[in-house]
């Protein structure tokens, strides 16, 4: 492998990162400060992380309605992700998008999406985009296992195939689509086996391992930017909380969640740096704490950030057109 | 039997009695059964009638529409239930193009008894894709009946006949309703589509209005009353069949109406209501048919702006007001 | 092949029904005597004959635009077709429906459809149906290889395949969706590849020999019949004529048609029967011109019937509301 | 430079002239290149700019829709013609909660720059799946604009505008207009979206009527004229944003409308027009707002009977009758 130490660290940093942001935003749900819907990433960090080391600002992710990690991994900026869950205006949505909608078009982050599935075919857009405009760009589309049911997964995978668009197709199989368990929804063990289909590589990963999710991913990445064409890559992975907060999780055996817990993808990198000697226990502590205190400080600049003008609900609808405010 | 109950347990002992009953009833959607439905409307059913009558899909909306359509063409009752109505847009061909017209491409030769259930509405801070109120889309179609109850006691009687139906019927649920709780007559014979309710007698202004703005209404009406003036508001509980004749004397007695309703103001059914009875009654009116809609925006996430586009019982008292 | 001779006679009567009905009704459409869209079967005729000759009446098939192949191999009327095509109140439809939407519930015909990929999910919900309701009935979908990329196909195959419902996929690759070819829609060669994403038999057979489709249609539908669920089935075969009368076909070579001209199926079979003794030339002489009188009077039948008075025009909405006429 | 062309032929002119001069736009649809789109709008367009700008896509109408959106939040200006309109079924969630809500949801922080064509209308004896006019629809959705032009000078004038345009914009065509052929000014300034066009002066009655209606109006009001009442015909020609001014000023003279769209009357944007009216001019009017519209039923097979079920010029000189 030919990752170099810095980029090791840099992985832990952003897993780190969106351990921790997702934990305070679990707290602040509950003490009722985020309004809305919200669905963790926790559990599942390594996947964004290790496929969004690979990229440069200017590819494209699309996201989903779990979209925390991802938006993090691609370089989003906590503070304004914070502001964007309270409703803010100083939100990435000016308080208009919420957690499923946060976005940030200049560092190719093309949404998460509240519609399950929906982000496949945008993503195949961009990567059109990106070839016809003859950069080398590419697009990553990272999805959950029950949206490989949709239609639009087929669709996205068939037309990004036939014309050999350089996106990437990752599969974050958490093993279950809200209380659907992967068995009830689907007759497959792997969905990298769907890749058949549109006769394109289709890979399975540790998805708990950031290490081999780069790995893979950069094959991927690499095909794609050298105009080879989608890759399918399935992420197996868990997510440690219910499908949103306030979810009861009946529908799982404690085991099988206490199973997972021990695989927790941070712990697991945290002791090869340590085993390898790439950072000493006060190294990381000291990471730990500069993010620690990073997201109070995203907290704080989200509450102290105003709440949106009511007249701005009639704005950013279109570019030319303001509608009528409530008389 | 006379119990206090939630919109929501209604709808749910609703289906019960009836797949009690009929064994070609059964229930498919997503996380219907252990899970009880997203909004919890399945709850237990699964516990009385097992997993192939209480049926868990993938995320296959169209699917789960389309799957309906077969199994009634074949003689089953289906229930299928969406999350949100904000996901119709991906099951659209499904219900639009096959269920609402096949009985008429048939010739008359195919029954569809299917029912579509699907929350609907604002409120929730769940932001523009799973908040809307898109039943102006439905009632555009023909071979579609759209009910929208919005009490218990309604949504009893309205799913009842919903299920009886030979025919597809859209059965909307206000998200925001499903926790109302009320004395509800389980007794009670289906409540027929296409028969409006007044739930609140007046002589100055007909107010109609759906679902969750109902209530906004009888607000509204008590607001007004402390001025003097009295509302009557007529909730039409079916929008289509629409019971045009309950409207119309309403009017006659009134001559002013204020339709209110959470969708979208342009393009809304509030609109079709509107046009109807510039059309058909046009010599009752004294003054403009006034809408109270949503604003013209995708409901927005932050509190202080979805509160501000989604009309409350304040924009009905001011619409009055101007008419009178 | 324990295929009994009577058997493989009747196909014979099917498949030429079907080819005469269908020339005729170009021949009616070039006059201007079928109104709209019509979509011919020629060239195909033994897909849904081979399919269909396993078929009991209870069973269900649902199908296409180009349907009216499906229709006649599963029992269909020709009188009631050809008035449905003139557009006549005694058609299948009383004329409400036409070439794209004839339909025969009594015989199990679900209908054609002008929605392609449409009859994928509604085939399911038939095939649960039958399971369901404890019968041993199946449902037959046919479909094009165009259709195999609309998300339908992916969520009703998916369906399917969970439930084990009992449901047959009958793709009939015709190596056109319009003027698609199919190595521009979809990077595979086989569309029975994709049965891998749903963990069911994908079969590939020779869709211009009908023996072999009655044979794997066969193996499929006593699968389905015995609980095992559902199998694809890709039958390569090629329409003779354009995708719509009056399609000027630019975007086929010559050649290939020619070709595949010399595959006529019907030609084949009667080959295969001549050979077998199964027939001699007078035999079939006498099918051909019983069959040609069947069209004659159906034909017929169809001119010879009424228009709909145009107050039916508001019925067969609802079972019970009838629209208001025009005043 | 002034030719005489068809509707199709001016649509295609416009896209033609707007690819020549912006290397980002491009077309992507079924049958779009080679074959010319299934009505032949799209023609000989590849042989100009080739089949990367042209390009022929698999049966997916919402990969279509979907991949056009992600183009034009990159940068590019898609033009995604669906085949009929009635696809757009398999299409809405792209349409409805992706293209139109994306800019909102996302703070106005994107632009998306994509025109969606969609043949439109019933006629030709295609039946239920594939003859309908859902621009209610679309009128609905905040977010959207929609266009629907009348003559193939406006169809030029209006593609111009629809590419040049930084939001999504639904092109509605009208499949019978296709072949209608005048003369077309290929020089003119693109026409403004939201400007209304008075297609005849007149100042009994105003008919306000889209598309092939517009066409049904100036032939019902020839017919009127010859018993002295001179209809006013107010083209919309956007649907939104639509022209009040322009069709309120005419009222405000005629002080009657009718209003002929070819949609299903139930639930239409004819309804959402009289809406307005009803509020916002309700003092001009001396009459009932009449709609002339299609019948509540899908569109059916036969001549006799799709030709009962539309409307058509005579059907609108009676409506104004009935208010003189
Ligand atoms: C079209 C649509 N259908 C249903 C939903 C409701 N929903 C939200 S998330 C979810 C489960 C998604 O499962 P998966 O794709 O595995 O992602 P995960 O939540 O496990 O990350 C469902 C059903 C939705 N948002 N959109
Ligand atoms: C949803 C939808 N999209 C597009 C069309 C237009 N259309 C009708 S048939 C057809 C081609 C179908 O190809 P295939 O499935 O291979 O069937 P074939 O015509 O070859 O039998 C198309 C694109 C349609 N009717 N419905
Ligand atoms: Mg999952
Ligand atoms: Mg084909």
């Amino acid at each position: 492998m030919d990752l170099s130490n810095e980029k090791v660290i840099q992985m832990y940093r952003t897993m780190k990162r969106i351990r921790e942001f997702e934990s305070k935003a679990a707290e602040l749900f509950a003490e009722g400060r985020i309004p809305g819907f919200v669905h963790l990433y926790i559990g599942e960090e390594a996947v964004a992380t290790g496929v969004c080391a690979n990229l440069k600002e200017s590819d494209y992710i699309t996201s989903t309605h779990r979209g925390h990690g991802h938006i993090i991994a691609k370089g989003g900026d906590l503070k304004y992700m914070f502001a964007e869950l309270f409703g803010k205006e100083t939100g990435y949505c000016k308080g208009k998008g919420g957690s499923m909608h946060i976005a940030d078009a200049d560092r190719g982050i093309l949404g998460a999406n509240g519609i399950v599935g929906a982000g496949h075919n945008i993503a195949v857009g961009a990567g059109l985009s990106a070839k016809y405009r003859g950069t080398d760009q590419v697009c990553v589309c990272f999805f959950g296992d029950g949206s490989t049911n949709q239609g639009t997964f087929h669709e996205a995978l068939n037309m990004a195939s036939i014309w050999k668009l350089p996106v990437i197709f990752v599969c974050e199989n958490n093993l279950y689509g809200i209380s659907m368990h992967q068995s009830r929804h689907q007759a497959i063990q792997d969905v990298a086996d769907r890749a058949v289909a549109y006769n394109i590589p289709g890979v399975v990963v540790d998805g708990n391992d950031v290490l081999a999710v780069y790995e893979a991913a950069k094959e991927a990445i690499d095909r794609a930017r050298s105009g080879q064409g989608p890759t399918l890559i399935e992420c197996k992975t868990y997510r440690h909380r219910g499908h949103f907060e306030g979810d009861p999780t009946i529908y799982r055996d404690p085991e099988e969640v206490n199973e997972w817990l021990q695989k927790d993808p941070i712990i697991r990198l945290r002791e090869f740096m340590l085993d390898n000697n790439l950072l000493a226990e006060e190294d990381i502590k000291k990471i730990d704490e500069e993010i620690a205190a990073e997201i109070e400080e995203a907290i704080k600049f989200a509450e102290d950030s105003p709440f949106p003008p009511v007249e701005a609900a009639v704005e950013d609808i279109y570019t030319d057109i303001v509608e009528e405010v409530r008389r | 039997m006379i119990k206090t109950i939630t919109y929501s347990e209604a709808i749910r002992e609703g289906m019960r009695k009836r797949m009690k009953e009929d064994p070609n009833v059964f229930i498919l959607g997503e996380d219907v059964g252990e899970f009880g439905g997203c909004f919890g409307v399945t709850g237990d059913l699964i516990k009385d009638f097992g997993e192939e009558r209480v049926r868990d899909t993938p995320i296959s909306e169209g699917a789960i529409v389309g799957c309906a359509v077969g199994a009634a063409a074949t003689g089953l009752r289906p229930i299928a239930e969406l999350m949100f109505i904000d996901f119709v847009t991906v099951g659209m061909d499904q219900l639009v193009n096959q269920a609402a017209k096949m009985r008429y491409m048939f010739g008359g030769k195919i029954k569809l008894p299917m029912v579509v259930r699907m929350p609907t509405g604002a409120g929730s801070r769940a932001a523009a894709q799973h908040s809307q109120s898109l039943e102006a889309w439905l009632t555009h179609v023909p071979g579609l009946k759209v009910v929208y109850p919005s009490t218990p006691q309604d949504a009893y009687g309205l799913i009842l006949s919903a299920i009886d139906d030979d025919n597809p019927v859209v059965f909307l649920e206000h998200k925001l309703l499903y926790a109302m709780s009320s004395e509800v007559d389980l007794d009670i014979d289906p409540i027929p589509l296409g028969l409006a309710d007044i739930k609140r007698q007046g002589e100055d202004v007909t107010i109609i209005a759906t679902a969750k703005m109902v209530h906004e209404a009888l607000a509204a009406a008590e607001e007004l009353s402390k001025d003097g003036i009295e509302a009557e508001v007529v909730d039409p509980r079916t929008l289509f069949p629409l019971d045009k004749e309950t409207i119309f004397k309403s009017i006659e007695k009134t001559n002013r109406v204020v339709i209110a309703t959470e969708e979208t103001k342009r393009g809304s059914y509030a609109g079709e209501i509107a046009a109807i009875i510039a059309e058909e009654c046009f010599d009752y009116l004294d003054a403009p048919i006034t809408r109270v809609c949503c604003l013209d925006t995708p409901i927005p996430f932050s509190p202080v702006l979805e509160d501000y586009v989604i009309p409350a019982s304040k924009d009905i008292v001011h619409a009055v007001k101007k008419l009178l």
